[in-house]
This record gives structure tokens, sequence and C-alpha cells, in this order.
């Protein structure tokens, strides 16, 4: 057991320990547990990186984990405990620890904050980050059922007046994606033999046929789960009912979960499908992107605003996915981190709004800038960071993912990233009208509040507005360890 | 490398750091920002002798490169020294012009930030790099102008400033995309080397040529997207001065030197140019004839002035094109400071409230009368000599362009003169219909007015030296000696215009005639009766000019309100049908369940009919089967 | 006689058996009937038994099991009748009638639909 | 000639008649109740003991034929050793819960008809021949009919016993025509010898025959799992009974069924699947939606489980039907489908057991506002409306939770980890059959499944609203002559912690319910 093992299973553990001990414990003392545990997993996710055998520059091995580990569960049903992180799934990784810890630490400092709640976010932490290690298709599909219930609790008890109903959409509509990725993943167990990733990726074992009804399942599947247009009408249900908490983890990472699930199944082990596949999921991509601009201008509610504008950013990254080109995965990538940080940021600072006027309605807010400067100053950096300005991590997964399209020569596809790029020109529209309305203008007879921040705000916020800013500048951070793994994923699709 | 560093430092030390909302340190903050920019751009003019590039990688996708280069050669830094100065002059004024606002930290970090960003796109080696700094300057122009927060119309001008700029930013990006996605790199140097090289097909070129042309078009307020110029002016004066006349609008006109073969070899991209100019030109200097707002006078008249330029670039004259930049952004940015003052002192934009300030204001009078001489083009002065080269190249220009261009400049100098002059006699002379005693800026306001004034006047005679013109020279790779050295014959390229500035002779009596006879004419309407506004003499075309040509009506129906429609549509088309269908099959599947329920809700002969049907239906199945 | 005639005339009892268990109202007579059927079934296997070991003579297997199946059959039979009785007793006791048409199968007031008002949840 | 008889193999039979008969006697000798539940629950323990030692060893035939050994009827291997102890088990579970109920009831009479049920189960097991198999079922199911009438003021009981016995005793009609219709047609009764005989094929008139008795059969044991042409009376009698036996009828009746199903097809009518398997695909799907469907509308907590029951039994059966369907009858595949049906049956049983002794100790336990004074004798409490569950949560939170944990397990999501497995089993058996369509209709199944249990669960955490009258003190229930049982929540309490716990130790590790389930398709 070496020591990037015994780190790997603590990114486990810990959260898992956490998630069963704080129930039991007194609420205040429940609640730092839970915070501590969330710290835990960030710094055990973090030291993953050490002693990572070198970022492979060269497109080595299709899958190359820096650390694994592997054990049998349940042989009968082809389930191996087969963990291991690598360039592509560590960024997530530590994005889950790090949004999951904020999110504890915010409800450490609120009066209404319950052990429960945290309790749930440890659970739907476990299985994020299982999701994201696994390296054996059933495990994928065991961690990506675990996030479930956590995520349906959260929403159904501690969230708004229609929670009950937007939680049962949100947990029956996803169960839909994931019992489809189930088919989809016996579909190719039962043709290859093995549910092992690494083996599996570059689908060499399997059969064209199989590849195609193997990513067709995936493709549903994981449409479900990063909202791809027609699948998407949980996602604004889900997130104005959800709490800040909620809602930030939602957006913030468990979208993430359908467009790695995408990359890494889809494209790694059924590479065919994903060539095959490619134009029609482009297609619907551009769709997302203008469909969820052009809503978000009609919005009326802040936060269902802010939902509707993660529907078109995963458009960007799904259509980075769909071009299959190298330049495409990494767009993909980075846009995933990018959309995690600010649309988490975007969240937290919604919930901070609703909390102090009490409405999320764009009509009754407004003059944010004279009542609270120092919200309206971050909302403002966000909404800007989030229409994707040069300079800030948003741009660079919308341009790029053009550039993809572009690049894949066909007439069909520059089209595609034409429409794109107006898409992104759309975005701007509805972000600077939301600015207009909340924080511009005179200010609402809407009463706020605390006008100033609160402490555990701020120290909530920080890091994401720092992380906007550095991947903006440094987009080497999140893309350095992804070169090799990704160049390999590329060559599979022939991209 | 260092030289958008600082400001950039300046500006992020100003947004971030709370503490520092003190005035004074902001202010000094924002000044030494300025003036370390402005230093180090003079350092390397001196210093440098040819162009130098650095560039270190940031960021590979796939086999695409993006590296943060630098590339600094005599054009840029001309242009990066004139920046420094406006800029600098901009925080010295808004110091004292903004003293009683408390957003005063955040405004000059945010000016900080955006000479960043101008200088960052003016060394910018990488076309990556460009597009950021241009982006940023969009974002900065957007907050700043919505700075203001007692004015009810500045959150909508900042919006659509924004929204404009960005819609032409589209094409911008995908122009940027286009070339580099064809050259396989985004650096400037191998672009353009793959440009002469003949490495990109024409059909490429044209459509990268025009896209970055509508980019352009955005940024610097040429014809199609020129609407947001002057509602623009909502913003605070300095902002206006910096922005909307020196640095951001004029920044299209420096990308498009820089990028000049793309423009050059894509064929039907320049006479586009032209047109656009001429248009622009026009249209800019009619509409400010009508505008009472003095503010809106001089954004109209920013906009012709930059038709000038984009005009000269038509022709090929880049050279010229950039010596108007660099004088317009001296005498605009002076006439701006001034008009600031006067409102300072006036308390209104409106001509209609000013008159008779030769007196109590001196210093703001003389400094005016200096740019809008400049304006004109009164020959000692600045404007007088970088007009006067563009419209000579133009006149020497081959083809119908050129021509165009020349008639359309020729119009416009009658034109400016006219309203240049209606300006000046409504705000200095005749009796003053302000209430508010008049007197001259405080001295934090006068100085900087005054350093703008001397450049205005006498940065024409630097023309005149020999060595200031191959400092200008387009800066092509030394082999490219013309239109011969391409293999295949360009048709109608422009011969790169001979690139003297200065010439005497004959020519030069022609413009100056022009601006005399639209002095003149302004005058005369003026001198019958000083009290009224002379745009009472376009008579039935007043109100045509003063709606600016409805452009903006046109602009609202056309596109702001269809959008508008076609959101909501597809909002209710996604509420009710896709999440229709899905609420549908919830509910279906309850109801059916229903259904199924209320057969049960029999006696208990009906399960023994199911046992014994079931049993029936199942035997014969069987048996068929069988026997089949 | 053709071994076929005793099939005929067990599947005519198994059909008449089955007519009753569908027609009768009261539950005796519809015990009746099910035991109609079980005679029809213990006379199929009788004859069974016969034709087997005449036809399928290597079928040396213990050529009497249908018979000894039809002992089980009778067997069984008693004992359902027993507590058949029994039970349709009770109910009678109970209700009055032994009407196998009262007795309902589903719960006779509507059903739900599924999601009465939003209520509050509360969590410690 | 006598039969040699191992009587060893027989010992698990014995044990368990004798438990029977010595209920009886104890309540005769010691005329109470808490004597003879002690009793019948030390001679379950015992059977099971007995019958996993027999298992152990060597594996053991009886009753066979003088001249044909291969044709056995009784015979002792692991697979038999497995179905005895799961009998003798659930049997256990079941008096435990039956803590509550039996205060109400004759204890004598109930414990012997259980322990008379658990021999029918026993004797099932170890079954080889039809003739014992459909004597065993008939041991099973005969004493339930009365058990669950045996509420004595309640008309529902009377009016589900009659239901149960009627259409019970119409389908064992059915399925005896469909043996004696085999039987003429083969000549044999022994499943080894049937299959032997239709392997070497069916004489030309005779298949005919053949294959409908073979369907016959088939429908009549379907019967049993209450699949759905056959299931209108389950939840009638769920409701009717009373709550233990209403989980006895759920677990150990419907695992019966389910074994009874297993060894005629995979044993008797193996080389005939191409007859039998559309039948059972059929019925497999049409079980699930129809369970699962009616399903969203019920009302009553126990006719809800019932009507899930009934679409888990779906679930039981699709492996088998999907085997069938799909293509390549290899052996191996056939043991693929009955290991993902055992394993699917036992991880059910498990969790049914589990939400069942939640609902009993939730209403046995006075948690919850009793609906009339009527029903305040805590005896004939029934399963109740699921409105009345509501904020259950906050008096009992471990019981609620560990309903919570079965219901979720039973809709396959993951805390409830047998659950998850069990759909996988399901699933990997389809695709792995290659009947994929049949997999896509489980799959969508389990999303409507999700639809009405989720509701029920977070209605336990419901917030109670005021105007319900508050729970009934216990001292006023009971009222005289009425001592609340010999610690009657104790023993529900103890069996439901044991079910839950082994139903999380099955969730962590599955590989143990895989390997007694390869077990028996061995």
């Amino acid at each position: 057991m070496t020591a990037g093992q015994v780190v790997l299973i603590l990114t486990l553990a810990v959260p898992a320990a956490g998630a069963v001990a704080v129930p039991l414990l007194p609420d205040r003392v429940a609640r730092i547990t839970g915070t501590g545990a969330a710290g835990l997993t960030l710094l055990a996710s973090v030291l993953l990186y050490a002693g990572r055998g070198g970022t492979s520059l060269e497109p080595a091995a299709p899958v190359r984990p820096w650390h694994s580990v592997r054990g049998d569960w349940a042989p009968g049903l082809d389930l191996q405990f087969h963990i291991g992180v690598d360039g592509i799934s560590y960024p997530l990784v530590v994005l889950t620890a790090l949004l999951t810890l904020l999110c504890c630490g915010y409800l450490l400092g609120r009066p209404d904050g319950s052990r429960m709640l945290v309790a749930l976010l440890l659970a739907a932490e476990v299985g994020i980050v299982g999701t994201f290690l696994a390296l054996d298709l059933v495990l994928f599909f065991v961690f990506f059922e675990v996030v479930l219930l956590p995520m349906y609790a959260m929403i159904a008890i501690w969230g708004g007046p229609g929670r009950r109903a937007a939680a049962r959409k949100f947990v029956l509509y996803t169960l839909l994606g994931s019992v489809l990725l189930l088919v989809g993943v016996f579909v190719v167990v039962a043709a290859a033999g093995t549910a092992d990733i690494v083996a599996l990726t570059g689908g060499g074992q399997l059969g064209r046929g199989t590849q195609l009804l193997g990513f067709t399942f995936f493709a549903l599947a994981f449409a479900v789960k990063a909202p791809l247009w027609p699948l998407h009408t949980w996602l604004p249900d889900a997130h104005t009912e959800a709490p800040t908490v909620g809602s930030v983890i939602l957006a913030g990472v468990l979208l993430k979960l359908g467009t790695y699930g995408l990359i890494r199944i889809g494209v790694g082990v059924t590479p065919e499908g994903a060539a095959w596949a490619a134009t029609v999921l482009g297609t619907l991509a551009v769709a997302a992107i203008v469909v969820g601009a052009l809503v978000c201008l009609a919005q009326t509610e802040l936060k269902r605003l802010i939902a509707y504008s993660s529907v078109g950013h995963m458009g960007f990254v799904l259509l980075g996915i769909a071009t299959g080109s190298a330049a495409g995965i990494q767009a993909a990538l980075i846009g995933n981190i990018a959309h995690g940080v600010i649309t988490g940021l975007l969240f937290f600072l919604a919930g901070a709004i609703k909390d102090r006027t009490g409405t999320g309605e764009l009509a009754a807010l407004g003059g944010l800038r004279e009542t609270a400067p120092g919200l309206a100053g971050i909302l403002g950096f966000a909404a800007i960071a989030s229409l994707g300005l040069p300079g800030l991590a948003g741009f660079w997964g919308e341009v790029f993912a053009v550039v993809a399209a572009i690049q894949r020569g066909s007439p069909g596809w520059t089209v595609l990233g034409v429409v794109a790029a107006v898409g992104a020109a759309l975005t701007a529209g509805y972000f600077l009208r939301l600015l207009r309305r909340v924080t511009h203008g005179p200010p609402a007879a809407v009463p706020v509040a605390p006008a100033g921040l609160a402490r555990i705000e701020l120290v909530a916020w920080a890091p994401l507005v720092g992380l906007t800013l550095v991947i903006g500048l440094l987009p080497v951070l999140v893309l350095g360890m992804a070169y090799g793994p990704v160049e390999a994923l590329a060559v599979g699709v022939g991209g | 490398m260092l030289l958008p560093a600082v400001p950039f430092g300046a500006a992020l030390a100003g947004l971030l750091l709370p503490p520092l909302r003190a005035r004074a340190a902001a202010a000094v903050l924002g000044i030494a920002g300025a003036a370390a920019a402005l230093l180090l751009a003079c350092g390397l003019l001196v210093a440098l002798d040819q162009p130098s590039e650095q560039s270190r990688q940031l960021v590979r996708f796939g086999h695409l490169a993006v590296d943060f280069g630098v590339r600094v050669d005599s054009a840029a830094l001309l242009v990066a020294v004139a920046v420094g100065v406006v800029a600098l002059a901009v925080q010295v004024y808004s110091v004292s012009y903004l003293d009683g606002d408390e957003g005063y930290p955040a405004y000059a970090a945010q000016v900080s930030l955006f000479t960043a960003a101008m200088l960052l796109v003016v060394v910018a080696g990488d076309l990556i790099v460009l597009l950021v700094g241009w982006e940023v300057m969009g974002i900065c122009s957007y907050l700043l102008i919505a700075h203001d927060r007692r004015l009810p119309e500045a959150p909508g001008a900042a919006v659509k400033a924004f929204l404009v700029t960005r819609v032409g930013d589209v094409g911008f990006w995908l122009g940027v995309i286009l070339l580099g996605v064809h050259t396989g790199s985004f650096r400037i140097a191998d672009v353009l080397a793959a440009v002469t090289g003949g490495e990109l097909s024409t059909a490429t070129l044209t459509a990268a040529g025009l896209l970055l042309l509508a980019g352009v078009a955005g940024k610097s307020a040429q014809f199609p997207l020129h609407t947001w110029l002057p509602d623009a002016m909502a913003g605070p004066t300095p902002i206006s001065a910096l922005i909307h006349a020196a640095t951001m609008v004029a920044a299209g006109v420096y990308v498009v030197f820089r990028l000049y073969p793309v423009f050059s070899y894509g064929d039907g991209v320049l006479p586009v140019l032209a047109v656009v100019a001429a248009v622009t030109m026009l249209l800019g200097a009619l509409a400010a004839t009508a505008a009472d707002d003095i503010k809106r006078v001089l954004a109209w008249s920013t906009v012709s002035q930059l038709a000038y330029m984009v005009g000269a670039l038509a022709v090929g004259a880049t050279a010229a094109a950039l010596f108007h930049l660099l004088t317009h952004a001296a005498f605009k940015a002076l006439l701006f400071l001034a008009a600031g003052a006067v409102i300072h002192a006036v308390g209104s934009n409106l001509m209609s409230a000013m008159g008779g300030l030769r007196r109590p204001m001196p210093v703001t009078f003389w400094s005016m009368t200096i740019g809008l001489g400049a304006l004109v083009g009164v020959p000692p002065l600045a404007g007088f000599w970088s007009k006067d080269a563009i419209l000579h190249s133009a006149s020497g220009g081959a083809g119908w362009a050129a021509g165009l261009v020349f008639a359309a400049g020729l119009a416009t100098v009658v034109v400016t003169a006219w309203y240049a002059t209606r300006l000046w006699l409504r705000t200095f002379f005749g009796l003053s219909r302000s209430e508010a005693t008049a007197h001259d800026p405080p001295p934090l306001m006068a100085w900087p007015v005054v350093a703008l004034a001397v450049p205005s006047g006498l940065l024409g005679f630097v023309a005149l030296s020999d060595g200031f013109v191959d400092r200008l020279s387009t800066p092509v790779p030394a082999d490219w000696t013309g239109a011969a050295a391409r293999p295949d014959a360009l048709p109608a390229q422009p011969v790169l215009a001979d690139q003297a500035l200065v010439h005497a002779g004959g020519f030069v009596l022609l413009p100056l005639a022009a601006a005399a006879v639209g002095i003149a004419a302004a005058w005369l309407v003026w001198q019958r009766d000083p009290a009224t506004d002379p745009a009472r003499a376009l008579g039935r075309l007043r109100p045509v000019f003063e709606r600016e040509f409805y452009l903006d009506g046109f602009q609202d129906v056309l596109v702001v309100r269809p959008v508008r429609a076609l959101a909501r549509a597809v909002r209710r088309a996604d509420e009710s049908v896709v999440d229709g269908t899905v609420e549908g099959t919830g509910r279906g599947t309850v109801s059916l369940g229903g259904l199924v329920a209320r057969a049960h809700r029999a006696a208990l002969p009906r399960a023994v009919v199911a046992v014994l049907a079931g049993a029936l239906l199942a035997g014969l199945a069987a048996t068929l089967g069988a026997a089949l | 006689m053709h071994p076929v005639v005793p099939y005929v005339v067990a599947a005519l009892l198994f059909g008449i058996g089955g007519f009753g268990v569908l027609r009768r109202r009261n539950a005796i007579l519809l015990l009746m009937a099910v035991e109609l059927m079980l005679n029809s079934v213990n006379l199929v296997l009788v004859t069974a038994s016969a034709t087997v070991r005449a036809t399928l003579a290597a079928a040396g297997t213990a050529a009497h099991t249908g018979q000894v199946f039809v002992l089980f059959i009778i067997v069984i039979a008693a004992a359902e009748v027993g507590v058949g009785l029994a039970i349709v007793l009770q109910l009678y006791r109970l209700r009055g009638s032994a009407e196998v048409d009262t007795v309902p199968l589903a719960d006779p007031e509507p059903d739900r639909e599924p999601e009465p008002g939003p209520e509050r949840v509360v969590v410690r | 000639m006598t039969q040699a008889i191992d009587h060893v193999a027989l010992l698990p039979a014995y044990l368990a008649a004798g438990t029977a008969l010595l209920a009886l006697l104890t309540d005769l000798a010691v005329a109470r109740r808490a004597a003879t539940l002690a009793v019948t629950a030390a001679g379950a323990a015992t059977v099971a003991v007995a019958a996993w030692a027999v298992g152990t060893g060597p594996v053991r035939d009886t009753f066979c034929l003088a001249d044909a050994p291969a044709a056995c009827s009784f015979r002792a291997d692991p697979t038999s050793a497995l179905v005895a102890t799961l009998f003798a088990l659930l049997t256990l579970g079941v008096l435990g819960l039956s803590g509550y109920a039996v205060r109400g009831l004759p204890a004598g009479e109930y414990c012997f008809l259980l322990a008379a049920s658990m021999t029918g189960g026993v004797v099932l097991g170890y079954s080889r021949d039809l003739i014992t198999l459909v004597v065993a079922l008939e041991t099973l199911t005969l004493p339930l009919y009365a058990l669950v009438g045996l509420r004595r003021r309640s008309v529902d009981s009377a009016q589900g016993a009659v239901t149960f016995f009627v259409v019970s005793v119409v389908s064992v009609a059915v399925t005896l025509l469909g043996a004696a219709l085999l039987y003429a047609a083969t000549g044999a009764v022994h499943l080894r010898a049937l299959a032997a005989a239709l392997a070497d094929g069916v004489p030309g008139e005779l298949t005919t025959l053949a294959s409908a008795g073979a369907v016959l059969v088939l429908a009549g044991l379907v019967f049993k799992v209450a699949a759905v042409p056959f299931h209108a009376w389950a939840p009638a009698t769920y409701d009717g009974a009373p709550l233990p036996i209403a989980a006895y009828l759920s677990t150990t009746s419907k695992l019966g069924g389910v074994v009874a199903v297993v060894y005629v097809v995979a044993i008797g009518l193996q080389p005939w699947l191409d007859v039998v398997g559309p039948a059972l695909a059929g019925f497999a799907v049409l079980t699930m939606t129809v369970g699962n469907l009616v399903a969203l509308r019920q009302r009553r907590m126990v006719r809800l489980l019932a009507w899930s029951s009934v679409a888990q039994a779906g679930y039981i059966l699709a492996p088998l039907g999907a085997f069938a369907v799909g293509t390549g009858r290899t052996s191996d595949a056939l043991a693929l489908a009955v290991t993902a049906t055992i394993a699917y049956a036992v991880f059910y049983v498990m969790i049914e057991l589990a939400a069942f002794g939640s609902v009993v100790v939730l209403r046995g336990g006075a948690v919850m506002p009793a609906v009339s004074l009527a029903s305040l004798d805590r005896s004939d409490v029934d399963g109740g409306e699921i409105e009345q569950y509501r904020g259950v949560a906050r008096r009992s939170p471990w019981v609620a939770a560990a309903f919570t944990l079965a219901l979720v397990g039973l809709a396959g999501l993951p805390p409830g980890l047998a659950g998850l497995f069990a759909k996988i089993v399901v699933v990997r058996s389809l695709l792995g059959g290659g009947a994929g369509w049949l997999a896509v209709i489980v799959a969508l199944n389990a999303v409507i499944g999700l639809a009405y249990y989720l509701p029920v669960a977070v209605r336990l955490y419901g917030d109670r609203a005021a105007a319900e009258p508050a729970a009934v003190p216990a001292e006023r229930v009971a009222g005289p002559g009425l001592r609340p049982g010999w610690g009657a929540p104790l023993w529900s309490g103890l069996a439901l912690a044991a079910t839950t716990v082994v139903a999380i130790v099955v969730g962590f590790a599955p590989q143990l319910v895989l390997d007694a389930a390869a077990l028996v398709a061995g």
C-alpha cells in the first residue's frame, strides 16, 4: 500500500466516516466535525498530486492512473473496487472537495444550518468523488447512484416552497438517466467480459455494433445528468427550490458527473460510438447554448436564470466533447472546472441575495449597489466571469470549444462554431440585463437585512473569486496534467 | 513585458484591496500607474531601434498553443505613449472632477485596468492575448459608463455600449479563430508570415478580414455599429475623453494597422472598408451639426474622425492613419476635458444653456480654440497636417475607393468646420444664457487641459522631421515590398501610398479652402442672430440629423425587439413543450395506474376469472407455439 | 373402450367445474364446483396411468404413479374443503351472507392522487 | 420390497413437523402465550440448524424408484439445505414479529399453523417430483388460509381469507390438471425423469398435450408468486391478514412459489424452455408493469406493500423469462438466469421482511393515532392508512430509519445496497442472456417504483398536522384482561433489528448471496 493508495482511500473514507458520524453528534459539534471532515478530504485530494509519476506528455497507455487501488467486491456482478486518479479526474476531485468544504463552512456560520444537511453534503461528496475516481464501470454506476438520494433529501427537506414536486422530478429524471447507464454498462460488460475501464478504454474489445448501442445508452444517461437541451427540464426546478448549499453542489459538481462520464466512458470506452454520434451531439449542444441564452433573456427569477445559464455553459462543454478532438476535450475539461467555480459562486450570491431580500424575483430586486455594495461588487464580478470575459476562467472553455468546432473543418461544424459564438454574445446579453436589474438602478423597496457581508460569507466566497482569476490567467494549472490522457482519448475517436 | 503589467498591478490593487478605499491613496495609485506606464513607453521608444519580441507559452489546446507574447515596435510605442499621456491627463483631471463622488477609488482602479488592457492590445504578440485586452477594454468601458449612480440612463447606455461592441466582437472572435486555425498558431508573427507566404487561401483571408472588420466597426464605432458611442456620453466626461475619444475607439484602427496584410491580401475587404469609412464620415459630421449636447457633438465628431483614419487605411496610407490617430487622440482628449470643465462650470451639458464664456473662462477658451482648430485642420495645428496627409494619399490612390474616400473627406472637412465653429461660437460668444457664474476650472483640471493643448498644437511639426515617417511604417516583415512580391498578382492591390507625410504645393490649398467655407457659413448664420442655434439653418433636415437618421430606432426595431420576442417565445416553448412532455409522462403514468387500479376494484369472481382466463390463454399460446 | 373417452369426460367435467366456479354466487356451491374440477383431474390421472402402462412399456417407472397421485389429490381436496368450509362459516357469521361477489378485492374509497399538498418536513 | 429410506435426509422435515406438534402440546399443557411462541421459535431454529447440517453433509437421496435410481422424490443437496434454512429463518423472523399480534389471537393455533406451513416449505426444498412438490406447496398454503382469517372480529380478515382460499384452490386445480397432462404425455412425474422423457422427444400427437400441461403447471405455480393474471387476491389478502402473516405471505409463501417455479423450469422442463420461456417473459413484464402502476395509487400501507411485492415478483421472474426468449440455450446461460432469480429472491425476501417488520413495530408500538376507538385492541391492528404514518420519525427515529432503508432498498437505490445489487444482478443476467429489451423494461419499472416508495419514506419525516388526535396513550390501550404479551415490543424490535442488520451486511457483501444462489443453479 503506497502512500498514494492510502491517500486515495482516505479521500473516500473520510467523507463517508463524516457522513455517518455527523448525525450522531450534537448539533454544533456535528457541524464542526463535518467541516473538519470536508477539510481533510480537500487536503487528501490535493495530496494526490504528489508522487504522480510525472505527467505523461506523450500519449501513453490510454488511462494511466497516478495511484490506483484494486480489490474484489462482488465478482458475481463483475464489480471490482478499482479506483484511481489521473490527469482528467484530478481537477474535478479537488473542485468537489473544495466546494463541499465551502458549503460546510457556509453552514457552520449560519443560524439555521442543520447537521443533517452537513451529513447529506458529505454523503453526496462520497458519491461524487467515488464516481470521479471509479475505474470500473459497475463501480462508476454504484457511486453514480449514491449521489441521488442525498441530493433528493437536501432539496425535499430544506428547499423552497415548491420543493417536493421539484425534488421528485429531479430524482425520477436522474434515476431514469442512471438506469439507462446501468443498461449501457452491462451491454458493454456482456460483450467485453470485463468491466475495467483501463482495459476497455480505446474500445479495442468491442465490436462496432456494441459500441454504437453502448454509446447511445451512455449518451442518454449523461445527457440527462449534464443537462443537454431537450433533457434539461429538471434543472431549473431543482435549482430554484434547492437550498443555497444544495444549488452550489448541484451546479458546481453534479453536472460535471455527466460531462466527465461522457469523456471517460462515452468517448473512452466506446470511441466509435462517439465518432458516429458526434454531429448529433454537437447540434444539440449548440441548441443548448442558444436556447439556454434565449430563455435566460426572458427569465424573471434569479436562481432560475442562473440554472438556465448552466444549461448554456454545459452546452459549450458538450460541444467541446462532441468535436472529439484533443483541443475540444481540453476545452471541455477547463469549461467544467470554470463553470463549477463560477456558477458555485453565483449560487452562493443568489442565496445571499434571497436571504437578504427574501425574494428571487428580478422585478422586486434593484439598486443592490446602494443597499449592499460589497455583495453587488462580487455579483458583478461573478456575472462578468460567467459571461466569458477573457482573462477570467469562463473564457478558455468557450473560445476553444468554438476553435475545436471550426478546426473540424466541415461546413456543418463551422456553422455550429459560428452559432456557438453568437450564443456567447447572447450570454453577455442576459448577464448584463441581470446586473442592470439587480445591482444598477434605483434601490428597490425591498428591505435588505444585513447590508454588509458576513465574515463567513467572505471566507466562503474568497477562494472561488481567487480561483476564477487564477484559472483565467493560468489555464495551464487545470490542463497541464491532462495533455497525455486527452491526447490518447482523442486518438481513439480519430479526433 | 513590463508595459501592460504596471497599470494592471495598480488596477488590481485599487479594485481588490479594501483598505485602499481612501480617496487619496486610490488617486495616488491611479496617477502613479499611468505615469509609470508613460515613462516606460517613452523610455522604450527612445531606447528601442528594432522590434523586439518575447513570448512564453501559456497553455496548449491540442496542438494549438496559446502563448503570452509581447511584440514591441516603434508604431506600437508611439500609440502607447499617446495612451500614457491621455491616461495620465485623465487620472489627474478626474481627481478634482470627481472629488464629491464616493465611488472614486473603484473608478481610479477601473481606469488603470483600462489603461493596462489598452496597452496589452497595443503590444500584444498573440491573437488570443489581443482578444483578452480587447474584451477587457469593453468591460471597463461598461463599468465606467455605468459609474455615475445618479444618472438614470447610465446603466442602459453602459449595457448598450457593451452589447453593441460584443456583437462586433463575435465577428472578431471568429476572425481570430479562423486565422488561428488555418495558420496552426495564434502568434501574430506566424499569422502574418503565413498570410504573406501565401499559405492561406484568399477566401479564408477575405472571410477573416470581413469578420475582423465587424469587430473593428463595433469597437471604433463605425457605420453599422456606431449607435453606442453617442449614448456612451452618459459616462463621466474624463471617461469619455479617455475611452471614447483617444484610446479604445482607436484600438480598432490600430488592430487593422497591425494586421494590415490580412486586410490587403483579402480581395474586396479594403473597398468595403472605404465605403464604411465614407458613410461614417458624413453621417458623423452631419449628426454633429444638429446635436445640442456638447458631448454628443464631440462624440459624433469622434465617429467621423475615426472614419477618416479608417478611410486612410482603406486607401493604404497606414502611416497617415496612425499619424491622424495620434493627433486626434491629443486634440479630442483636450476638447473633451475642456468641455468637461465647461460643463462643470455651467452645470449642464446643453449648449443652449451656455454662451459668452470667453471672458470668465479664458484658459478653457484658448485651449478649446486650439482643439477646435486642430479638429477643423487650421494650418499650424496638428489636425491640419494629419488630415492633409490622409486627403493627399486618398487623392493619389488608385481605384474608385480612394476617390470615394477623398470626396467624402472633403465634404466632411466642410461640415466639420461648420459644426466646430457653431460649437465654438455658441459656447464662448454671444450673451451668457446660464445663471451660474462661470469661472475657470480648478488647477488640477486646468493643467491637464493645457498639457494636452501643447501636443494638439505642435504634433504637426514633429511630422516634418524625416525620422518620424519610417517609425510609423506598418510592422510588416522587411521583405514585403509590395504587390509584385506575391506570385499571383492581386487585382487592384493599392500600391502602398508613398509614405511622405508632408508635402507642400498646390494641393494643400483645397482642404484649407473647404475649411474656410465651412467656418464662414457657420459664422454668417450665427452672426445674424447670436441667441438662436445656427442649426436652425438646416431647416427641415434638422430633425433628421437630430435623431441621428433614426438609426438607433432601426437598430432597436430590427435587433433588440425581435431578440426579446424570440426569447419570450423560446422560454414559453421550452417550458410548455419540453417540460410539458416530461410532466405529461409523469401524469400519464399515474393516470394509467389509476385506470388499472379501477379495473381491480371488483369482487372476488373477477379474480377467479383472471386465473382461469390466464391459464387458458397461456395454454393456448403454448400449444399454438408448440404446433408451429 | 378407446382410452380417449375418459379424457373427453374429464375435460367436460373440468369445464363444468370451471363454469360452476364462475357462475355460482354462494361460496359453498363454489367449493363444490372446485371439487368437481379436482375429480376431473383424478379421472385424467387414472386413465393416464392405464394408458401409460400400455404404451410406454419401457416406463418401468412404478406403473401405478398415476393412481398414487390420485390418492394424494383426494387427500388434498379433503383438507381444502375442511379449511374452506371453516373460513366460509366465519365469513357467514360475520357478514350474514356467503355471497362471493360481495367480497371486495380493492378498498372501496377512491384511491389517492399521488401527492397531497406540500407539507413542512421537520427534521431535528 | 421396502424402499430404503434415508432418515437423516428427512431429519429437517421431521423436526419441522415435530415443532408443530410441540406447539400444540405446549399450548395444551402450559396455557401461556409466551411459552408456545418460545417453543415454536426454538423449533424453527433447530430446523434451520438441522437443515444446514444436513446440507453440509453428502448429497442424500431417498424415496427413489427402485429401478430408476436417478428419479428420486426427496433429495437433500446444498440447494435444498439453502431453501430449507431460508424457510426456517423466515418463519423465525415472522414469529419474532408476532409479539403484538399474538395477544389478540389464539396463540396455540397461530404457532401450530405457522409451524405446519414451515414444514410444507422445508419439504418443498427437498422435493424433486411433481407430487411431492404439489403436496409440499399445499401444506405450505393450507395453514395460511386459516392464519389469514384468524383476526376474529374483523370482516376484512374473513373476506381476505375467502378470497385467498377460492383463488388458491382454483389455481391448485389448474396446476394439478397441468401435472396430470404432463404425466399423461410423458408418463413421468419425477422432475429428472420428466426432463429425460421430454429430451428424447414426446411422440407426435402428445406434444401439444405436453406443452399445454407444462404451461398449466407453470401458471399454477406462478399464482403462488402472485404474477399478474393470478395476482388479484394478493392486496385483499395481505390487507386482511394480521401483519406478521402478511409478512409471511409476501416473503415465505412467495419464496415457495419461486423455488417451485425454479425447480420445475430448471430441472423438469429444461429441454422445453422455448415453450415455457415466452409465457414466463410475458408474465414477468405484465407483473412488473401492473404491479408498479397500481401501487402508485394505493392509500393503505399494506396494500402498497402488496402491490410492490407483486411488482418485485415481476423482477424475480424476469431473468427466467429472458433466458427462454434470449438466444443460445447453453447450460451455463440457464445457470446464470437461475442464479439471478434466486439471488434477487433472497435479497427481496430480506428487505421485504425488514419493511414489514418496521410496519409491525410502528403500528404495534402505539406510535400512531389509532383511526377509531374500536381498533383500540392492539391485537387486530392492520396496516392502516399511509397518512397515519406521517411524522412517525420524530417518535421512533431508528424504526423509521430502518423502514426508509427498506423502502429505498426495494426501490434499488444506494443506501439500500442490497436492493441496488439485486437490480444489477437482474439487469446483468438479462443482458448476458441477450434480452436487452427486457432490461430496459426493468429499468423503466425501477423508475416508476421509486415514484411510490419515496413519498412514503418522506412522509415518515413529514410534519404531523395538529388536527389529528394525539396518539392514544399506551396505558389506556391495555384494557382489562389484555396483558401486553411477554415484552412484545422487545421481540419485534429484536427481529426487525436482526433483519435490517442482515440486509445491510448483505448490501455490503453481495457475493455471499451470489455464491449461495450459484449453489442452487449448480
